[in-house]
């Protein structure tokens, strides 16, 4: 199977046919890949380099801990860069981003309005949880749409509190 | 005299005072909330109470739940920790009034010093210089602050009266912003603290956060442990610690450990305490506040002068005479303290909860951790972020911070996200090493990003390791590589794409 | 200049030298067998290289291929650790004939003091006293050794002439006894060394181990780091150290530290190294041997020293001269190692192995834990069962060990059965607190059932733990008790039964 | 249910109906008893006394190591003390003892020989295993049997070496 993985502006090709035949970059490498205890965390030895990083499977990434450095990793197979080479490359900021609440809370200010424009990073809500004030903000630029909630009122994990469309 | 200590915090400070208690032979008294049934403190306590919901004002805030407890239990004294009840007055009160000891100073103290337009008040006759702002009365109107802030001079800073941990705090840079953030700081003020008065102090720009530890006994001696360096913050609150301060020389230290002792000898300080100072460029000093109880970073004290703070508070409230003298204490070495917390460096500080699956500690020469969790352990929303602190000790300034990095690199938590990445950056920054960093450090001078461009770019290993990842994933199989014996490797990969970016 | 170390080693130690070149910016080479894939010192290095199978006749004692790995990858020295192949002369040759730097003394030295006849040969010379025996020759027939017995008088100890951890070793109490146990010192000696060669030496009652800490550099300074007390041992295996000892008074500690750098310069010592001595009832000292290599205890120095004994073997080794003068050194404080072991103290300490499932480490004030093993890493049966070292600092002794115990109380490691009860009857023992104990306290006057009787009788809680396991072992269910907010317990059943038994 | 739990000469009576439903020694406790992160640590809170201890289940009794001390516990229920009544109370030491290896090893010495008459505590086998030697000891009296390995050989964990019956 053959991967295209992304790093911002870089890109890495690799095949995998088997973990014991991996191709990077045209060549061969004989890599040591294991989980320890069974955790996201995972140990890499190659060509005798010891590399150990945290490993998190995210929706549309994985992100790499790795020697006090975080990588954003995008990693596509053959399937679906065929896929996306017959789609247009620019999908991804279509549809509705509802903004959920990342740990329950307390909606201490709510600094937007419905039908509203926001710029990337504008802050929509600002949530009161582990007694720190958090300022949740904007993925993209888009409307405010349909604002569930209101100041003081608690809300739990995953709660989704308003959409940009 | 008491031979069992009720301690009414959670987490890693309630696990500190066990093992002082403990290490005193003092029976130990937990209470615990709904989400800390199986805390560590739980865990390593003599005795623990079940005392409320998981919200702190039905639990660790309860103070007559508290004193209910200790009085059923048979302890004699109360160790409030820091935060919650710590710096309550009419909860050291209601304690001595039920017959214990509060292991603490007196409540005349915690009051005089928790109003912070008295204390700032009182140190001032004292012969203290104070950050220069209102002096004197808390109770301003809205039109006497607008009136005193041009003297003062702008940026300054609205501090709430009843203050602490940089709640209603809000900084002006021109008398037209006044109204607004005048008005929203009363608001976080009352909120926070029941208490919407305000006072202003001018905003020190190059300032340094340095405090000094005073311990003083119930026989008229009063000593301080030196400083502590604590400009390393980001929204008011504290993240690394060292101690000494690589600002400070011996003369300064005297002077300002002189006047330390000064100020707390006019609320008739009792106990351990700290006095903080801002430091000017010039190293003009200025009486911040005086926090009448534990400090989180008293560990880097601790380390560098060989005395346990936690068991000379205890031994204090049991009336013992102090064991040392101003002139026996040294600072031998250095420590820096790293502030652990369940929030993400990549995403804003936002806070994050859930179960620790692993928690592999750094150990080794000069590293002490304190902590309250474990692996196993859940993280919930309810109690501040802090998970551990991360105390590395050093014979120079240079062999603490390379242990430091060293121990950052070694620590694994799962399960949550840490700080740990931050403080890896903050770390190899020049300015930090160079000691060459201010209040305002992290907030005007620091990024996450620009930090990381600076090391060495392992991306083409980050993308292998995604990939194989990804790979594993989509093949739902997880079967292991076993590296065969005989290197099959191109070397020349890895020298293509193990590139170094240093700056 | 080497920048790079590859660490012939495996466990806590490998961990502990990664430690100190990581601090001092050095690059890490490991080496792991089929074993120790996962294990902490191949996760921590910058390298690791496959190195044979799990037994370490093929893995870690093949100096060969230690040599292979280190020029392939570049390293310019190599740190042995202790074991394995830390006193082999021929190994540390080797590496100096590759070109490399060995971190230790000279292979001399080595051979000098490995060859434990020639060493007592070599400090006499140089006017050291030796515990009386069989002098000079190391080649000795049985028919000289029946000869010299009784001129040396019984008891006495057979030893191995390239001996070591109380291998070919026998305690003699009668010339009867001695053809027998002969034999048998010879065969293990040859089976352990490839060497029968065997010597006498009295067996001192009611004496002490004690050890010192040397440092050399190579520019003619010798100094030692005070002693360590180590005469808890069984089986001839250390278990629990200290430092200082509380048998030395000032004046003995100085005389026998300057007949320990007599010794050491007598074979022209260069690194770490130490220096054992037995010391009678009457603070008579002898030499008994050195150990040219670091010293699994060594931490113990290091705390109350504040030298980092690791990171100074790489500086001497790296040309550098000693930073610290002789007047300098102060032993401040009092510190204690526990050697955490896999074994079963309630069944003849029979080593244990298997999966550890889960490792609670106590940390807080003055606790060090140098360890190679974490949750999910398997306890193999090829190598010695010593899985962390558990050091405590205090202020003074006593202050050290109510630490130690109140670490004890909170380690748990789960999956391997470990010594800490031993060590924790060990700490409650009268005789152990007053310090009035020698070589044969463990062995003699020591028992695990003896110290548990004295204990807090918790049976009756022991008794209401396992039966509800046992409950639900049988209901094969596993629902969570919650317990009622409103407290329904029968006081009087608690005072019942738990009883204090205190003897 | 009720249990019959016995340390030593000591013997502790329990019902137990659910574990809101516990009666030692004729009263109800109310206790809070759980696995700590479903480990077998177990935390045990009983009138404010919080307790922790490790519980092992082996094979005829539980092993407790509660604050540094061991106690052996034999916990019998209702229809195990029924049996018990029943049938003869020295049956145990009835059967063959099987010798099995507790970890891999190399077998050192074997002091006994075949038909050997052994007293318990007598020494059977020499195994060396991390490092050390360590001596197998015969848990009872009886006659050694079946000596199934022989000096220098490697065993693997749970090898029956030797019968004694």
């Amino acid at each position: 199977m053959k991967y295209i993985a992304t790093i911002e502006d870089q890109t890495f090709e690799f095949e995998i046919n088997g973990e014991d035949d991996i191709i990077a970059d045209g060549d061969h490498v004989a890599i040591d890949f294991r989980s320890i205890a069974g955790q996201s965390v995972y140990s890499m030895l190659v060509n005798g380099r010891s590399y150990e990083a945290l490993v998190q499977v995210e929706d549309d990434n994985l992100q790499v801990l790795l020697r006090g450095r975080l990588y954003i990793v995008t990693v596509e197979d053959e399937r679906q860069i065929r896929l996306r080479g017959a789609s247009s490359s620019q999908t991804i900021q279509q549809g509705d981003f509802h903004l959920t609440s990342p740990m329950p809370g307390l909606i201490v200010s709510i600094p937007v309005k419905e039908d509203q424009e926001v710029s990337e990073g504008d802050r929509l809500i600002v949530l009161e949880s582990m007694k720190m004030q958090n300022e949740l903000k904007s993925p993209r630029a888009g409307i405010v749409r349909n604002i569930r909630v209101s100041i003081g009122e608690n809300v739990d994990q995953d709660q989704v509190m308003l959409t940009i469309s | 005299m008491f031979n069992k200590v009720l301690i009414a915090n959670r987490g890693e400070i309630a696990v500190r005072i066990i093992r002082a208690c403990r290490e005193l032979g003092l029976g130990t008294v937990a209470v615990f909330s709904d989400a800390d049934r199986e805390a560590l403190h739980v865990r390593y306590a003599d005795e623990a109470y079940y005392i409320g919901s998981s919200h702190a004002r039905d639990s660790y805030l309860r103070g007559d739940k508290l004193i209910a407890i200790a009085k059923q239990s048979g302890a004699g004294a109360v160790h409030p920790g820091y935060g919650f009840l710590a710096e309550r007055d009419d909860f050291a009160h209601m304690v001595q009034d039920a017959g214990l000891v509060f292991i603490g100073p007196r409540p005349s103290a915690i009051a005089a010093m928790g109003d912070k337009a008295t204390a700032r008040a009182m140190v001032t006759k004292a012969g203290v210089p104070v950050v220069p702002g209102t002096e004197g009365e808390g109770s301003l109107s809205d039109e006497e602050i607008a009136d005193i802030a041009p003297k003062i001079g702008f940026p300054l800073l609205i501090k709430a009266t009843a203050g602490g941990g940089g709640r209603g705090m809000r900084e002006v840079k021109s008398q037209a912003e006044l109204p607004d953030l005048l008005r929203a700081a009363r608001q976080e003020a009352e909120s926070a603290f029941g208490d919407g008065n305000v006072y202003l102090e001018k905003l020190l720009t190059k300032a340094r956060h340095i405090e000094f530890q005073i311990l003083a006994d119930d026989h008229g001696n009063i000593i301080h442990l030196g400083e502590r360096e604590c400009s390393l913050q980001r929204r008011h609150q504290k993240l690394l610690e060292e101690s000494p301060s690589p600002f400070l020389d011996d003369e300064l230290r005297k002077e300002m450990g002189q006047v330390a002792i000064k100020a707390s000898a006019a609320v008739d300080y009792l106990n351990a305490g700290t006095i903080e100072f801002l430091v000017d460029e010039d190293q003009k000093f200025y009486f911040l506040e005086m926090n009448t109880r534990l400090q989180v970073e008293h560990p880097v004290t601790e380390m560098v002068t060989g005395i346990d703070i936690v068991k000379e508070q205890i031994r204090i409230s049991r009336g013992r005479k102090l064991r040392t003298k101003q002139k026996d204490v040294r600072l031998q070495g250095w420590a820096i303290e790293c502030r652990i917390n369940a929030e993400d460096p990549y995403n804003d500080f936002l806070p994050s909860t859930g179960k620790i699956t692993q928690s592999l500690l750094p150990t080794g020469p000069g590293v002490r951790v304190d902590t309250g969790v474990y692996a196993g352990f859940e993280i919930s929303p309810y109690y501040d972020s802090l998970i551990s602190k991360l105390i590395c000790w050093g014979e120079t300034r240079g062999e603490a911070i390379l242990r430091m990095r060293r121990a950052l690199e070694e620590y694994r938590i799962l399960g949550v996200k840490t700080n740990i990445p931050f403080h890896q950056n903050i770390l190899a920054s020049t300015r930090f090493i160079a000691g060459r960093y201010d209040t305002r450090f992290v907030e005007e001078r620091f990024s996450m990003d620009q930090a990381e461009a600076g090391k060495k770019n392992l991306a083409a290993i980050a993308a292998l390791m995604a990939t194989i990842v990804a790979h594993r994933e989509g093949q739902r199989a997880s079967q292991i590589v076993r590296k065969s014996e005989r290197d099959t490797s191109n070397w020349k990969w890895m020298g293509r794409w193990e590139r170094v970016n240093r700056s």
